[in-house]
């Protein structure tokens, strides 16, 4: 294949690296709140698989949808949800894209078409099918991307889903980031069949694996697999393969793996390797990245005045919104 | 026009038709009229239903709107919940409660929280129909009453036809309501028959009915139950005891106001219930009975329950096993001469 | 491979035979019975399906396990339930295998290990992995078979199970009785990947298809499974292509399949095929199918005398059982 | 041995230790001493357990004993299920009660009916453990309080440990149960400490416990709530109420005796029950209360319980929507000034 590199624009070299940018410092600045006890309950950071939300969401349109996980704060800033209305929900106010309902495990957007924020593993998968298959009895030619880790793959929701969307042809984007672990559990004690690709396509699903710490494979291997599934060839899944940098959640004392395994994925920083590449083949001007990182800072400090600024939610709303209907 | 001529009109204004044809009226009556509402589930196309309500929709709407399903419980149903939030209205049948544990993870984390958690965006209006309850002999595992159960989930409705015309009509009114509403269908009951208004259409599911007015006692039931609190009621009859009959229909959100305006004029109460008596429905309407007329009740609230056991095949075991009408006659005899 | 016939003694082709014609008739009488009123409830009969549990069985040792379905009363004779605690077992007396608690669906016998008659469609699965997983950890060497039909692939506890077999390397034989029909829902509207040892062998499981109308292929694949499993590797998945010759059950108008497609599976009769394959070579002499018919006859008329003179029980037994320790 | 030192045995006697470590001593006893038992489930070796209570156990018993799995809920338990068949005694952690409704299907439909359905063949001495409870900002899917729903499940026990004693206690007797127990461990407990006896070992699983003498009402709660209930029993007190408190341990099957001794003496009950209101265990209680107690009640029976709302991620919304000493003492003032 040809180099992507090749292709690209230096304005959208540097939409890529500040989407990379943006979601790494806004994670880090998570990490802060959390310390400051401002943001609370189960928080999972993206840092280190940034490529893949920034690189694969491109590929999206805005009518498009899109299903995450737990950790989707970078899923939801690269679909455009707004800093500032993700900060306030991990702070618990109304100003939050969830009311502060949520929390962070729980970002949802309709105006987006930002699906969750799923907190059960693999529990968003049947809902990506359901909604693919809404716009395909629609006659909308809607794409509906679904993220999730590669220890969702031993449920049995996985199973059933890539089993519908494949029976169904159904237009699925299987978005697999496979960072080797399920909080401490590595992926060869998780799966007899540790190629997930070659797993996928026991359901007859299109499927390969990218390298996740490089965006622009992400963002390749997506354009070609939405082209495929808007285009009618059923459902794809992509394997990235990425790793998280930081801990599983708050609370993990990281005991199932290694200091310089950590490390040496470390050494494949995907801001770094895009970094490099870039200046490599002439696309960076110098003051590129200070003015990413200036820009990125403005935006989070906002985000979080914005949050800050935030209403609680009276309580006598707690049981609002249970029914849509009230009796 | 003469008397006897209205007589006759009001005669053919009626139909004799069993469950089955009424909740297979309401299926066909949606998909007519409601071009976002499709059918999905395990057999309900080629097969015709597992209990053949569905026979013919496939051949009439097509395989896209009568849409069979691999054995997938959760899959199908996360899949419903996923089409509901992409602007359809899917009726989901889990052929019976019994599989629908496979799918609880969905209808509990998903449907149920999806427009609360979401802070009010994202509602689902999502049907699942399921067959309820035990009598046919066919033992542990396929012989629940979970729907009393399923009533502990806020976010979801839940649904109970006990009559031919809320069988016939609640469909329809759960379809365009914008939250998840799951009903249930005794399957005990598809083979009955009975006369319905031939123009029986939707009705509301919010109020419990008294399907029997009475003085001595309130007889309170759903689904199943029904048919049972009412054959008690007409022996009670015999028996000197005017026993009211309330039919709970909607399970969640309980109406409990015309349950309570019920026991605070009869002052005596029996819960029929075939789920399993611990924590089960029976034991919510009691409470609330205690909460809300307390000072009236001149006896303890009764309760006539399934055993707690898991529904054996024998037949008189199985019998034993879930409330019969001698049950709710000598617990309603026992609540009139207590107090 | 060389054929299995040529391998047989007569004794051991006149006790498949014996096996298929028992297990036909049995089903047959149930019938028969249904129809009186004497069984109720859900009737799945193994009518067509015989050779598998008939060739299966025997490649197993009475310390080995058993789970199947509610279609297992073929299953049940095969493994060494008594015919007549079967029969009992219908009639609802507790002279029957489960004390007449548990009817058609829900066969157990712990005397030879027969874990049931699971009645949730891929519900005894996992059971089957526990089983095996207990034989491992405490030293033995047992095999667990477990009997599902082809419309449990496609459901989530059939994905956990395997690649928790597999992952764990467990003796488990995954046998999948594949009749093209779960009720009225054919393969090919259920599975997007319809070769189901292919699918198998996703999850790194040996495995392969098998002539499901032919009991001597039957039995050599599970015998040669069986060794591989029992010798410690790891769980095999065998596809038994089959059919079933009657509805799915007593209530099913078989609106999903043609009468001539019946007809031309019909013309695979197991039974037919073993009895023409055994005359051609001369394994069958003139009286043998007679005495065999003979014999099964009266077994079952036993069964069924046994059955009508069984105990109903007392009502006040009805709550004994639910816990062993009652407090 | 002198009083002085017979007070310092005594003193020595005691140990300080968090519930995180309370469990986590039950389960190190459990595969020191029962060569059958061993622990399987998502992250209970390498990362030590999801919440820390089985770390180091990995170390001491081994890959083989101390088993991670995959995400798998329905296929391990259902494996925990097959293997007690196959005469283990195994504790499958099911990390949170939340993921535990995909297993559900297992839970009820094998684990629960096994023995009876099999004619009394097949018994599952099985031991499921899990976390429960909100409190810790974990929002909707992450804060269920279910365990009074699984309550409702015949052919299971359900216990839930609310104090050291209990946390450190009921596993042992528990896995020797012949049959399927459900131990529900309360989240935002594990990092209370508190004192227990050095030589704490199992305890009976069977009844209800008195934890406070009182005449004035009796105060009902399990788990999580039992710390609540007792500091509103102190504050009642400071108010001149007497409260009783009880502590139901065991939610099936329910031990109804102790709670209907307590209800006789004081005429008047508060239920506490951090799970939803509507058919939650807090309605079978105040049922049985009822059926039990009727006409030795004062007033109607009074239930604290958790909002009938998605647990919501705020802090001051969360707080709002589960039951808070405040909250036990209001309704326990409201019962005692009432009837
Ligand atoms: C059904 C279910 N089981 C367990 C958990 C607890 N849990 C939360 S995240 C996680 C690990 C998931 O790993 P993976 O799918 O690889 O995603 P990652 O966290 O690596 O992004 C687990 C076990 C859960 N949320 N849902
Ligand atoms: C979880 C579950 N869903 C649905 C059913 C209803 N049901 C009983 S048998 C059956 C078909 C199963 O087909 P297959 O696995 O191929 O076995 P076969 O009956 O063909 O032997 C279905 C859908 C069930 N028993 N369990
Ligand atoms: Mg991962
Ligand atoms: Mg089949």
């Amino acid at each position: 294949m040809r180099d992507p590199l090749l292709d690209l624009d230096r304005s959208e070299a540097l939409r890529l690296l500040h989407e990379m940018v943006r979601i790494r410092r806004f994670e880090e600045r998570c990490v802060e709140l959390y310390s400051a006890e401002r943001i609370r309950g189960f928080l999972h950071l993206y840092i280190g698989e940034e490529a893949v939300a920034a690189g694969a969401m491109g590929a999206l349109r805005p009518t498009d949808a899109v299903v995450a996980t737990y950790r989707e704060h970078g899923h939801a800033l690269a679909r455009g949800v707004g800093a500032p209305s993700i900060m306030a929900e991990m702070f618990g106010v109304v100003e939050g894209c969830s009311r502060g309902r949520g929390g962070s495990m729980h970002l949802f957007d309709a105006s987006t078409r930002f699906y969750g924020g799923n907190a059960i593993v693999a529990g968003g998968l049947p809902l990506a099918v359901g909604l693919a298959l809404a716009d395909r009895m629609s006659g909308r030619d809607g794409v509906t991307a679904c993220f999730f880790g590669e220890g969702a793959v031993a449920e049995g929701e996985f199973h059933e889903a890539m089993n519908l969307a494949a029976l169904w042809s159904l237009p699925v984007l299987f978005c697999c980031e496979n960072n080797l672990y399920a909080m401490g559990t590595a992926l060869e004690r998780s799966e007899s069949e540790t190629d997930l690709a070659l797993k996928a396509s026991g359901y007859g699903v299109t499927a390969w694996a990218v390298d996740g710490m490089d965006v622009l494979a992400c963002a390749a291997a997506a354009r070609r697999a939405v082209d495929t599934v808007r285009g009618g060839g059923g459902p794809v899944f992509l394997e990235f393969r990425t790793y998280r940098f930081r801990a599983h959640s708050m609370y993990d004392p990281e005991l199932y793996r290694s200091k310089e395994e950590v490390e040496r994925w470390r050494e494949r920083d995907p801001i770094d390797l895009f970094t490099a590449r870039l200046a490599a083949a002439g696309l960076l001007e110098p003051g590129d990245l200070d003015r990413i990182e200036d820009e990125v800072v403005a935006e989070i400090d906002e985000a979080v005045r914005f949050a800050e600024a935030g209403t609680p939610e009276p309580v006598e709303d707690l049981t609002k919104d249970v029914y849509r209907r009230a009796v | 026009m003469t008397t006897t001529e209205k007589e006759r009109t009001a005669e053919k204004a009626t139909v004799t038709l069993t469950f089955r044809e009424a909740f297979h009226e309401a299926l066909r009556d949606a998909l007519q009229r409601d071009p976002t509402a499709f059918l999905m589930g395990e057999d309900v196309g080629r097969y015709g239903g597992c209990f053949g309500v569905s026979r013919g929709l496939l051949d009439e709407f097509g395989p896209e709107r009568v849409r069979d399903t691999p054995l997938s419980e959760s899959g199908f149903v996360g899949a419903g919940i996923g089409a509901a939030l992409g602007g359809m209205h899917p009726i989901v049948e889990v052929m019976t409660v019994n599989f629908s544990l496979l799918a609880l993870d969905q209808i509990v984390n998903n449907a149920a929280t999806m427009l609360h958690m979401s802070g009010g965006q994202l509602n689902v209006p999502l049907v699942i129909r399921m067959t309820t309850g035990a009598g046919r002999q066919l033992a542990a595992q396929h012989s629940h009453s979970l729907e009393g159960w399923y009533a502990h989930i806020p976010g979801i409705r839940v649904l109970a036809p006990g009559t031919l015309a809320d069988a016939r009509g609640m469909l329809w009114t759960a379809l365009q309501d914008p939250d998840p509403v799951l009903i249930f269908e005794n399957g005990a009951q598809y083979g009955v028959a009975g006369e319905l208004a031939a123009d029986a259409g939707p009705v509301e599911i919010d109020h419990a009915a008294v399907r029997r007015a009475g003085d001595d006692l309130t007889v309170i039931a759903y689904g199943g139950s029904v048919p049972r609190a009412l054959a008690a009621a007409e022996e009670l009859a015999g028996d000197g005891v005017s026993a009211e009959v309330v039919d709970l229909r909607t399970l969640r959100p309980l109406d409990d106001a015309t349950v309570l305006d019920s026991v605070r004029r009869t002052h005596r109460a029996v819960v029929v219930d075939e789920g399993w008596r611990s924590g089960g429905l029976s034991a919510e309407v009691a409470a609330r009975i205690v909460e809300g007329a307390f000072y009236e009740l001149d006896a303890p609230v009764a309760r006539v329950c399934g055993a707690e056991v898991p529904i054996p095949y024998a037949k008189h075991l199985e019998q034993a096993a879930v409330p019969q009408v001698a049950d709710v006659v000598s617990a309603a005899l026992e609540v009139v001469g207590s107090g």
